[in-house]
């Protein structure tokens, strides 16, 4: 992409960042902020539209267009913008809450049809900003505010529920890990359509040391399954866990596999069908530690916005619809004449 | 044998039948034969909620009402003189609107006991002189198309179906009008099946032939052309209208038109009308729902679009949170509700009036809307273009209220020259506006009190805009008690203000000399004025004005209302206007109301008119 | 289940049925009210919910208790009527607008906290009360009052949907097969927790033959996949089509598959993993005209309505909330008396 | 060495500091300490929308007001006679605050130029004789804090963290408080933590040594308790005391309590409350958005549930659709509004009164919908209780209002025995009520007009119900003109009718002579109640009524309206009870507004009605 000369800081504005110490939204924040020189979009053509949260505040700390919208909407919000505008970079940043809880209509009929946003789901599985009540991503038996004697509310699994609604590019990264976010962000940058980026994100206020494990160097390489396109699927501190094929056609994670073992996955992100994304997230639904991190997914299919352009050119080039046309349509077929 | 022809100024039609009989399609033919002809017209369709209700039920009943005259007219008539009924459960549904001495063309050939056991008829009104008093056709017009296509391709019930064709033609003799229209139509309808084509052709003549020869059908009738003030005119309906009026915005402000939409009874035209149009470069999105349809619009008009959203009453109760956010965000939005019955589900396809206060308050904290109404289906197109003007200029949401009489009825409508239409161009903002080379997203016209529109793409003016309360000229979050108590304020005048740029307000008192003046908005403007005119004709004087814009209320309205004795206010509601003006104005002005789902009729309208004017 | 002597006319109501003639509603209505005496439930502890459309209509042809509510809304007014009421069997009826757009988001949430709902989705690919404009699960370029150059929007395969928001019971079968609709029906009963039923629903008027070819005897074999649990996905006029597996674990369909032939799928609906039912929800996207039918998945997960209900007990168990408890609680802990 | 110890009838304290140093805690602790010595007292807690703003900013400072006295009193206090101040951004965003004279106490410890520098103070206020005029304590309390903890366990930021418990003890010396209280909660509230709970102790008594030792504190005070009507009295808050409220309804109706909601700042603290209270039988269900959460209340309405939904202004906007539908069903739901300042995401966390017209008309068609408003924190108890009553009797659903101030304020309140509260049991139906043995859904109560509830599980009362308009009695579906109007009617009349059921309106005019009437309702109660103190204290006359009921409004408000020359009508919003009763009585009323996010202040109320009575 084109080199503008841009530097992070260019897309810092003068407002003070207001999330609590130790959130980790700041250090999403710094990643996109280094991000988007790579981008190669002038600011101006850029759009960040968000919900409501404390991870909704992001846009005012990006120096380019945006919009703080209102809680759950911002993809249908970034919808409009987006077939209207095909010409602007469209970001989209939401949480657990305002993504899969009042907005996860919007957010699966955006999947569907692919239009050009990239979503930034910043998941720190808890309502944040009202103070800690468990989210559609909280676990089990979370006790929370609203949930003394535990939440009984089955999670989703917001990568199945992405894949579910026709999705064509799903991934999960890590707010602490700064090198593999920016790679993600990358990724999605490059897919044009919906793009779904899952992150992580420590809530230290209300659900600290959500993610731990994905962190602490003893446990994480147990834990963290990367994905890497073309590459076995294998993990674990000595590289002997791996994913494995079930009966069942689901997947598995096996521990001391032996190298070469043909049973093992081969990572493909390409895959047409959903399925085998479908497979690799169920292994976290299987057991909440496990965390697949990198791109799930990554097909091309027509772009919603392109394909409304293409329809209006098509019916302009018929006959274009300038005034004398607009004349004509007042008219139409039936017209009498006063003298 | 030459029959004579009777000279009428004015008739009232409608013809009913099951909601399969196609009697809507021979409505809007019989009504573009006579806009050709020239005569002023407004019509009233009518028909169930459910898509198809069981054949022969009063609920399957569907029906069409024509007014037309050599003068001009406000409204659809409020009963017909001529009824014509294709089945028995059409004839019980509107024998009761049929004045005696009416004339009643009814197609015999589904009388049989079954099917009037069916609507609870013990007895054959055709037979047990029940109908005496009503100047009676009793035709088998089922059997007469048959007949009439019995060497016809098609199979019986196929053939049957053109039954409406041949009341057509019956009709279209009747009153004399130019069928070549018609029969171009059906050509182009059915230029893929030409059987059918012609099937309907056959019988549409053999129709007027049976009018023609047989004696049953003793006087054919005329209606001159009226003198309509000069122009190029064509029939329009409401949603049409409103539809081309958003086009027309869109290229007289130079903006791409954008519809974020969730289809809904009666606004779902205005969404099939507009896609047909891209080659003007509008964008229709289907949405998921009217939160989604107003969040894209909203997200078009933040991207430089001239964004409109359209619903009915339940969907605009879902679109009040984002309508807040749109006051907040200071942007451009037209929020078209095209009313229908409520509360609730309520009467889909029953017209009425009772949205203007959800309209006016249907938000969280102070949050003032603009309101603009449509009062005739031709107007729409006007309103539409005014409330686009409204939100361009003042950079705010705005609302157009219809609603299902205005949205579905059709009137003659002299067609405009584009060139005419008011200019809409906006200026993007493309400059910082602050001293030091800054942009003040909130910086505003100091005679509008519009803040500045700068558009995504524009290099230096990027800003963040969003719901939470704006420090004044910044936009930066704040939340300072004396700027959000100002912030409040400002948007509330910067509503109010529109006043400044309406046009004074037209009171109609052709005598001058009125007590009582009568005061509506919307699509009662028709029978009200036709109320009037009855109250005039009656050697009484009465003053009426009309609204188009009830949010700010025009600045003359307080002057006028004090200068008479006596203000009533007729709605479709319980009283939503009356209670504005009440409120605002402090008079005592006489709410006149009705819920029926249905128009005023002009008649009961102008009796208690006249009642007022003598209590008065 | 008990036999109450109930006929199928005791579900009759006094309501003239309005949809219109050859409407699919019609065969699905008869088939509901010949399944409820099986059903083995008092009529006034049946409730059925609907949201807005041709097909939530039904309720008024129920002779149980019944609420025609507002659009896309059943599924959440049902939520509180059965969480609530736990003693009743509740049904809601709804319509591939009502569920799919407008009501996404509370299909979603009511299938991850498997509430004890059985959801009928007659699902006609078309909005038909509004008079046929494209629902997002019609096919993409279909040509509608609302998208007159086609519809560019990618359609929902509802099967997947539902298995990416966790759904414990899916299901799919056909308005005019009686037989099979009601073994569906029969199994959702039977299953505990929130059970979703697609119905393919012809809508004469507006979408008319989208299921000819599963209704057409000379077709039919060619694209219905019956599933049957543990027997093998075999079908086609010749019985020798079948579902194979892919390399990505993905499946396919081959002809010409041999008798015994390992590589064809042995139907589990109980398969824990919703992989499975997801990879066989595909077909249907691979290509349209494939269906799939019967019970894609049948799982057993503690019913939120059970686990509300236990945690109440529990908390009155410790402490019963009688009227001594409420002053008790009125009063806390710091108080003082005024004489 | 003994100190005097002077008498004051009042006092007003601020405590203020980072949203991270436990003031909201302290206050509470101060309040719980001063309610148990028998002071009448308010409070008013002031936060940051963020959850925690950066630490030492403007944005970041919570405060804690506190008004106590000898005497029943009405409000927080206008200013405080006191303002702690635990950093340099505290001191800034309250100082403009305290009047000459005040005292003030400061933390000296976070005085650094880089602290000043960063709230853009260029010098030390502390040095620069910037707080001439007022009473200063410069004391570092933080220092002071590590140093009594010098040997405890903690590390030195743990130990800082001690520094409010310091203050607090230093408080409670100032005004002589009883600190059994607060040690035990202390003790309670770590018991694992044993050595916090130490350190906390530590610091409390330290900072109560330290006013009893030092010389800087010269005096301390007393306020002799308030005489307060007798009973048995604790310190409570709006949300708890609605949740408290709505579970009494629920035992006294004896219905099962089931609240649909979705989490919304200020409203939030009930879903918490309730969710505590499962023993009571009490569901919470926190659905995935507003619309499923009145959905959800609306399906427990009909399976036999006291139904409740909580939210916000966005929140309620949202529920608009659903609204209309319970208005139709006539189902019994409770919605409580728990206002914030809007429009849009607004104010979050300040207050305003600006959803009344929302509440009102914020839905399709005619939808009325009885609004009841609680006027202080401990009201909110009996207005939840009320608004049971109205919804089960009417079967309806019902606005309860109530907002940021009233949610998180608090006062003492007389806890009453559950036996002496309201009975609230109703009667479902059991058998069929229709002449051939049919039940009728519709067939209603000629008194009340509420139609009959007949909850799933009764045989024989099958039946249906839905948003379409209904036919009366039946409740079949029916597009009947009439049949329209006349529900419509129906559905107004029933709620009008509950004016018939309300108490007469107590009219506070002790003189007997005032010419002006200031009516108010919501937690405008307080300021009002004592602007009006302070009128009469300058010996004019006025006349005080407050509003628990806004629709309908009581019988008598018009006649009590019209005995004054000048009414005046104080809103935290641009003026919407004003609208509603110059709409309904046609009266000149003076609408008085503020939209500041924060109640008014008495005096400045005061000197407005005074204005107004001089000029009347
Ligand atoms: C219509 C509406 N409903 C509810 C709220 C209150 N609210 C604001 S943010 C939020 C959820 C925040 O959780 P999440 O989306 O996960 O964001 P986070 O704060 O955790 O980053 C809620 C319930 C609101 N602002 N508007
Ligand atoms: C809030 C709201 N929005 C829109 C509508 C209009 N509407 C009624 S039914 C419907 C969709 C019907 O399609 P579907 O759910 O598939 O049911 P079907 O009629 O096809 O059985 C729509 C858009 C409405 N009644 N209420
Ligand atoms: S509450 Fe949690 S998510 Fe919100 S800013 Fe604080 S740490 Fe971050
Ligand atoms: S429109 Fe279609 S779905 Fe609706 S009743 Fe008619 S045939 Fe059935
Ligand atoms: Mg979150
Ligand atoms: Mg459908």
């Amino acid at each position: 992409m084109a080199d503008l000369g841009l530097k992070p800081k260019d897309f810092k504005t003068d407002q003070e960042v207001r999330w609590c110490p130790g959130c980790g939204d700041y250090a999403i924040l710094a990643a996109v902020q280094g991000f988007m020189p790579e981008l190669g979009v002038k600011r101006e053509d850029i759009v960040f539209v968000s919900g409501i949260g404390c991870s909704s505040r992001f846009p005012y700390y990006m120096n380019t267009y945006g919009m703080h919208s209102i809680h759950g909407r911002a993809p249908a919000i970034a919808t409009g913008l987006s077939t209207s505008r095909p010409d602007l970079s469209v970001w989209v940043v939401t949480g657990d809450g305002d993504a899969l809880s009042i907005g996860g209509n919007h957010l699966i009929h955006a999947l569907r049809r692919n239009v050009n946003l990239k979503i930034l789901l910043f998941n720190n599985q808890i309502y944040g900003l009202t103070k800690g009540q468990y989210s559609p991503a909280s676990e089990l038996g979370k006790i929370t505010k609203s949930s003394p004697m535990g939440s009984i509310d089955q999670p989703f699994n917001p990568v199945s529920v992405a894949l579910g609604a026709e999705a064509t590019f799903v991934a999960r990264t890590l707010d602490s890990d700064r090198k593999h976010l920016t790679s993600v962000l990358r990724a999605a940058a490059d897919h044009s359509g919906t793009a779904l980026v899952e992150i992580y994100q420590n809530c230290n206020i209300f659900n600290d040391g959500a993610f731990d494990l994905l962190k602490e160097s003893d446990t994480r390489d147990d834990w963290i399954i990367k994905l890497e396109d073309g590459q076995p699927l294998r993990f674990g501190a000595d590289g002997t866990k791996a994913v494995v094929r079930t009966a069942q056609g689901g997947f598995a994670v096996e521990d001391g596999v032996a190298e070469g073992d043909p049973s093992v996955v081969i990572h493909d992100e390409h895959a047409e069908d959903p399925s085998y994304a479908f497979a690799l997230s169920r292994l976290s639904s299987l057991d909440r530690r496990y965390a697949p991190m990198g791109v799930f997914r990554d097909v091309q299919r027509p772009v919603y916005d392109q394909l409304m352009l293409e329809q209006l050119d098509a019916a302009a080039a018929k006959a274009p619809g300038d005034d004398d046309a607009l004349d004509a349509l007042l008219q139409g077929s039936d017209t009498w004449l006063i003298a | 044998m030459s029959k004579n022809v009777q000279q009428l100024d004015q008739v009232v039609i409608r013809i009913a039948g099951d909601s399969g009989d196609g009697m809507q399609l021979t409505g809007d033919r019989f009504t573009q034969e006579t806009a050709v002809f020239g005569n002023d017209l407004a019509t009233f369709p009518n028909f169930p909620a459910e898509i198809r209700a069981p054949q022969g039920t009063l609920a399957g009943v569907s029906s069409f009402q024509l007014h037309f005259a050599d003068h001009d007219i406000l409204t659809p008539g409020d009963r017909p003189d001529v009824l014509v009924a294709m089945n028995p459960a059409a004839l019980k549904a509107n024998l009761g609107d049929l004045p005696k001495g009416g004339t009643l063309i009814v197609d015999t050939h589904d009388f049989t006991d079954r099917a009037l056991a069916r609507i609870g008829w013990t007895s054959n009104p055709l037979e047990d002189g029940s109908l005496e008093g009503f100047t009676v056709h009793a035709v088998d017009l089922t059997q007469l198309t048959l007949d009439a296509l019995a060497d016809s391709t098609l199979s019986r019930k196929d053939a049957g179906r053109s039954k409406n064709m041949f009341a057509l033609g019956l009709l279209s003799w009747m009153y004399s009008r130019p069928t070549e229209g018609t029969l171009n139509f059906v050509r182009q309808k059915f230029a893929t099946k030409p059987d059918i084509a012609e099937a309907n052709i056959t019988a549409f003549k053999a129709g007027w032939n049976f009018g023609e020869t047989t004696e049953s059908f003793a006087v054919s009738y005329e209606v001159k052309p009226a003198k309509q003030s000069p122009g190029l005119y064509r029939n329009i309906s409401g949603n049409v209208a409103l539809s081309y009026g958003l086009i027309a915005a869109s290229q007289r402000s130079g903006l791409p038109l954008f519809l974020g939409a969730y289809p809904i009874t009666p606004a779902s035209d205005i969404l099939h009308e507009l896609s047909k149009h891209k080659r003007f470069g509008v964008r229709t999105f289907q949405a998921e729902d009217e939160i989604a349809g107003i969040g894209a619009a909203l997200g078009a008009a933040f991207g430089g679009s001239l964004a409109v959203t359209t619903s009915s009453g339940p969907g605009i109760a879902l679109k009040g949170e984002a309508i807040g956010l749109a006051v907040s965000l200071e942007l451009p939005l037209v929020v078209c509700d095209i009313q229908r019955g409520g509360p609730s589900t309520g009467l889909p396809t029953k017209t009425e009036q009772s949205d203007l206060l959800q309209a006016m308050f249907g938000r969280n904290g102070e949050a003032p809307v603009p309101i603009v109404a449509a009062q005739s289906p031709g107007d729409c197109f006007d309103t539409a273009i005014e409330a686009a003007r409204i939100a361009l200029t003042y950079r705010t949401p705005v609302f157009l209220l219809s609603d299902g009489y205005l949205a579905n009825g059709s009137e003659p409508w002299r067609v405009p020259a584009v060139s005419e239409l008011p200019d809409l161009r906006v200026e993007f903002a493309t400059e910082p506006n602050g001293t030091d080379g800054t942009f003040l997203p909130y910086l505003r016209d100091p005679e509008t009190l519009a803040r500045p529109w700068a558009v995504p793409g524009t290099p230096g003016l990027e800003h963040r805009v969003g719901g939470i309360e704006k420090a004044d000229k910044t936009g930066n979050i704040s939340y300072d008690p004396d700027n959000h108590d100002f912030m409040v304020r400002t948007r509330q005048a910067k509503v109010d203000g529109i006043a400044r740029s309406l046009p004074p307000l037209e009171v109609d008192d052709p005598d001058g000399d009125a007590k009582v003046l009568v005061i509506g908005w919307g699509s009662t403007y028709g029978p009200i004025g036709a109320a009037c005119r009855r109250v005039r004709a009656a050697g009484q004087s009465i003053a009426q004005v009309h609204l188009r814009h009830i949010n700010p209320f025009p600045s003359d309205l307080g002057a006028i209302l004090s200068r008479y004795d006596k203000v009533v206010i007729p709605e479709m509601n319980l009283g939503q206007l009356a209670t504005l003006i009440r409120a605002k104005y402090l008079i005592d002005a006489l709410s006149v109301t009705q819920v029926r789902g249905l128009p005023f009729k002009a008649d009961e309208l102008g009796d208690m008119l006249q009642g007022v004017i003598q209590n008065g």
